[in-house]
């Protein structure tokens, strides 16, 4: 036996075999796959993806009812998205991983912002609450049919006081107008103990700005350009913290101080871009 | 006397002799001003060209089961022009730039793109196993190898460093001819090139087929180099490939290297170990008695 | 169909494909034949030379922190006709010679010993990367490569085998010089030229200084080695370098090796590795029905 | 934190200083050192041993009477061993190890055969005996100054019914003659559970004759041209076996079915001597 067989690298790409497809949204779907490390990730985490001949992206790990299982929740995009979202039941990709940090989860009433994939960090936060937390899940999405994991949290939340509210832009469902508007209004509102964002950048920023400004412990998971996930190649840079090694989650306190974060990215040549 | 960890590589002094190696988190100037702050003597940028390049699709690096990491990242890069103005504030962080390009004058563009910075050395890339027309293709050409250190030497009062790696020629040339064309010293090496294939799906995991593997795997492989250099030719040499603690740093500084760079260990031991390994060195030093680096450089070779 | 270990390696064929590398253990017919009973295809000796050599004196054999081993046993051999007297007998063994030398002639007189015995393939040792007027200093070299491939295929009609590694020129050149020579096949890779330094005393390890590395931190770069040549040349290739685990082998068999040899393996889990190697290597091959190992060969290259 | 620092690679040679060198004979000196790995090591069991700028020679691990402490009791003999010989207080050598398999320790009536620096893990052997067992340690010596261990055995051997037995081969001490006509005539009168030997090997083929043609189990620890130490390098074999991976020590059953032991032995470049 070598040494690295004694546990298992997380930084080896292990390769697992697709078992279901389920359509969300007509360009989002959820891939499932039997993975015990991947079942069990902390809220927040993500891995690297290898669909195999076409590129490796990262991805939340999507919670599975069933034990032993995950996901992952993709938009079908740009080639390397739409590689993943086309990959059929019965195919295989890789996974290495779990990376990043967790969410921080408070007590008491918590608020969760989540738009788009940014949702999943969010369902796997929504089952690491406690049964006494009251619960407020805000999803945001263009329209009607870009909605979806709404029965999934009021599933995952049926024993808890809760309340989960859809915004889209066009107020083709639920409330019409942005997400980061009803965020500024229940924040000033309501007493919080924690807010919880993943999604649009920006909607990332209002939604630390209103917390935070309020002096609520606010958390956002980053998105950046990665490719090694592991702090090797410095693509996933947001100011001086590494989102794939310092993140990928920061809270108000930090991202405040960010000059960069709500504002800029780096694209896949490491060039600074606006959103 | 208290030891001290400034070392002296030629024309360019160090405050301490570890320094962050092209190609790793080398892409904004608040990373280096953090990875300075934890304990390196200077970074090195990415490879930058003359224009912007994507570099390849992922997969790019991942890390080898054996130890040690591979990448085929592809240069990916801002392009000159558009680093420089991002390094322009700086003042503190000893910067070396890294400089890749299959023509002499794309060394003298870029140079002149720096004008206005504050930088430590240029570090000519020659040696990268992985990307056709530059990098290792430009190394292996002995002639091109002159052209553009010649060029470079003309463009810039600042120090330059050619990187040197295992390619297809012997590196011991591409050193001696780097040398006669005026270069101020050498680091070595780049990774070497390599492959795995995944056997589930019978392909190759890295997009390009072929990487570059770093880390622990090529240290006794620097080591070894640096010690043949600095048998064969004076020249300040940076050691680079594998180290990743203390014990590796003195045996790179008694084969010969005034300064050291590293990685992949970054990938292992995150950024504390710049720290890690200055605390080493001058426990060392105090131990065995010296006060500067530089009286240690080489020693191995008296034996 | 039931899966065969069986494996064509141009005119050789084998019962297994996993042989032990030349300079392991490979000293005496007794220890053949228990290698072979334990599961090896086939045994390569010891560098053979002329003369007897003793080699270098210890140390000459470490294991490396980083992974792998580092040798400079300095080809330490009991010259080719006393091995030739010892392995007379060999009725079962697939022994592999193999010899090292500087001059053609060398290498004739040698092959002539063992016109008694029964061999499997003469491996030339065109690559130890530690001894001086031979092994590398030998590949090096175009010219002398061609006289000596010829020179042997000359006289023998058993299978030849050129063995390469990574030396000062491009081993490519070595592995078309050899196939223009008419060899029958190419094992890669020998040991790569590597160092180590004891901090404490200052000295290099290996009473030689240099030695060559082994083991996995060089499968990567043994794996592309493969891959290279069997992308280039339709040439039979052993694959040598780092395999320890039968997901090494397949890896060296999708590259487009139809055989493969260990060594340091043996010094990390003795030498049941041969008998997990090929159990392993049946389970992939019946859960991706394969019935023989050269459906196998290559497949890593269609993409 | 490297994997290879959870804990000592025994492949890895460790520095240690040399603390004490004490003179046996003229020929032999004990050479003292700190290391815990080696203090405790099994009775058999080697280490290689690095003389820097030298050699590095297999030497059996002497034991010490202090905690954490170990020696070498070394014979100046060709320049390897006088280089190791000459080591002085508060110089370093370098340590792998241990190495080889270590003896079966019978209960009852013991035997011990050791010549010369054979007696070394025949010392540590008698660390190892149970109060109850009556030990018979028979010590060889070409002459009288060329004895030692022998109060050290008789110390160690106080609390057991023991006899301690020299013999010389030029009777300049104790009993005149070759140790293996000691054994033979003991195993004759006397009944032995075990029989140990290390030594010359006409010695110990004799020994290990003597006791096997009787059924007396008996081990002997046989010396072989030593590269690597640990099953690479093939310089050790004798027969099929490796004597540094399967040994160093055998049992009579083995022993008396290999054509090699006793006979033959292989040089620095691999040829068949005799002995
Ligand atoms: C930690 C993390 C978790 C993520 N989780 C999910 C998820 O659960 N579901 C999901 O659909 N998407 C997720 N993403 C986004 C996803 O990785 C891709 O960015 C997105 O799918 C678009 O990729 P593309 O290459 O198809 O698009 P392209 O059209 O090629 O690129 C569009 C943009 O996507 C981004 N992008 C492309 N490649 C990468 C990459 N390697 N790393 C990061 N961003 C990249 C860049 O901003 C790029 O400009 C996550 C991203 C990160 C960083
Ligand atoms: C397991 C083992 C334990 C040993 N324990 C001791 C010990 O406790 N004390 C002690 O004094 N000696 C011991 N020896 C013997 C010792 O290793 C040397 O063989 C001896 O010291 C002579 O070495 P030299 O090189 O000085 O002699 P040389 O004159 O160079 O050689 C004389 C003979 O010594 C033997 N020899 C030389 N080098 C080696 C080597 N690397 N490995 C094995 N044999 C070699 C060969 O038979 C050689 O012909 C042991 C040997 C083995 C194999
Ligand atoms: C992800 C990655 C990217 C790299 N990019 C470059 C580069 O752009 N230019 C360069 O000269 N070297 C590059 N290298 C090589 C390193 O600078 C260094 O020479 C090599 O990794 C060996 O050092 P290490 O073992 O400490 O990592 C890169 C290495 C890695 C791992
Ligand atoms: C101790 C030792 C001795 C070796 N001696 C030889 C030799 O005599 N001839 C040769 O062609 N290769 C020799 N090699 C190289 C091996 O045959 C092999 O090419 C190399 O070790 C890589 O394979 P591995 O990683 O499985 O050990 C030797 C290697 C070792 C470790
Ligand atoms: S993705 Fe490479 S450093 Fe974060
Ligand atoms: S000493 Fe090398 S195999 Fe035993």
């Amino acid at each position: 036996m070598r040494w690295w067989d004694l546990q298992r690298n997380f930084n080896h790409t292990t390769i697992v075999t697709i078992e279901k497809v389920v359509d969300e949204t007509p360009t989002v779907r959820t891939l499932y796959f039997s993975d015990d490390v991947m079942s069990n990730v902390l809220p927040g985490q993500f891995a690297m993806v290898w669909i195999p001949g076409v590129n490796e992206l990262p991805m939340s790990v999507m919670i599975s009812k069933e034990t032993g299982k995950a996901a992952f929740t993709v938009r079908k995009h740009g080639l390397a998205s739409t590689g993943l979202f086309n990959i059929k039941s019965g195919e295989k990709i890789g996974i290495r991983g779990p990376y990043g940090n967790a969410f921080d989860i408070k007590e008491g009433n918590l608020l969760l912002v989540g738009g788009g994939t940014g949702l999943v960090p969010m369902m796997r936060l929504l089952t690491h609450v406690k049964p006494t937390d009251n619960v407020t899940l805000l999803i945001g999405a263009k329209s009607q049919e870009e909605v979806f994991f709404e029965s999934l949290a009021n599933e995952l939340l049926k024993n808890n006081p809760h309340k989960v509210i859809v915004c889209t832009d066009d107020g083709s469902y639920g409330e019409k107008g942005f997400v980061t508007d009803i965020v500024e209004k229940l924040v000033n509102e309501s007493h919080f103990d924690g807010v919880y964002t993943c999604g649009p950048e920006k909607m990332m920023y209002k939604t630390v700005q209103s917390a935070h400004s309020k002096g609520i412990f606010v958390q956002a998971s980053l998105e950046r350009m990665m490719k090694c996930g592991v702090g090797i190649c410095g693509s996933c840079c947001v100011g001086e913290d590494l989102v794939c090694k310092d993140g990928t989650i920061f809270d108000g306190n930090h991202l405040s101080q960010n000059k960069e974060f709500g504002f800029t990215h780096r694209n896949k040549a490491g060039i600074l871009e606006d959103y | 006397m208290e030891p001290s960890l400034v070392t002296n590589i030629g024309k360019i002094q160090l405050d301490k002799p570890a320094m962050l190696a092209s190609g790793i988190l080398g892409i904004s100037l608040d990373v280096f001003n953090r990875l300075y702050r934890s304990g390196a003597g200077a970074v090195v940028t990415k490879s930058l060209s003359n224009e912007p390049w994507e570099g390849y699709p992922n997969p790019t690096i991942f890390s080898v089961d054996g130890g040690g990491w591979m990448n085929a990242v592809g240069l990916s890069n801002p392009g000159a022009s558009n680093f420089a103005k991002m390094i322009e504030p700086n003042q503190d962080v000893p910067i070396m730039v890294s400089l890749v390009g299959s023509i002499p004058e794309d060394f003298a563009t870029m140079i002149n793109e720096f004008k206005n910075c504050n930088v430590t050395a240029f570090e000519l890339n020659l040696s990268c196993p992985h990307v056709a027309k530059v990098g290792l293709e430009v190394g292996d050409d002995p002639e091109l190898v002159k052209q553009i250190v010649t060029t470079v030497k003309n463009s810039t009062n600042v120090p330059v460093i050619a990187k040197v790696g295992l390619g297809t020629t012997h590196y011991l040339n591409t050193v001696k001819t780097a040398i006669d064309s005026g270069i101020d010293a050498i680091t070595a090496i780049n990774t070497v090139r390599a492959m795995a294939i995944d056997v589930e799906t019978q392909r190759p995991i890295l997009s390009n087929k072929f990487g570059g593997l770093s880390g622990t795997p090529i240290k006794p492989i620097a080591l070894r180099c640096v010690y043949e250099i600095s048998s064969k030719y004076d020249i300040p040499i940076i050691g680079c490939g594998g180290i990743s603690t203390w014990e590796d740093a003195i045996e790179f500084f008694l084969a010969g290297a005034s300064g050291i760079q590293l990685g992949s260990a970054i990938g292992d031991n995150w950024i504390n170990v710049f720290d890690d390994i200055n605390k080493g060195i001058l426990q060392y030093m105090t131990k065995k008695n010296y006060s500067t680096i530089n009286e240690m450089v080489g020693l191995a070779k008296k034996f």
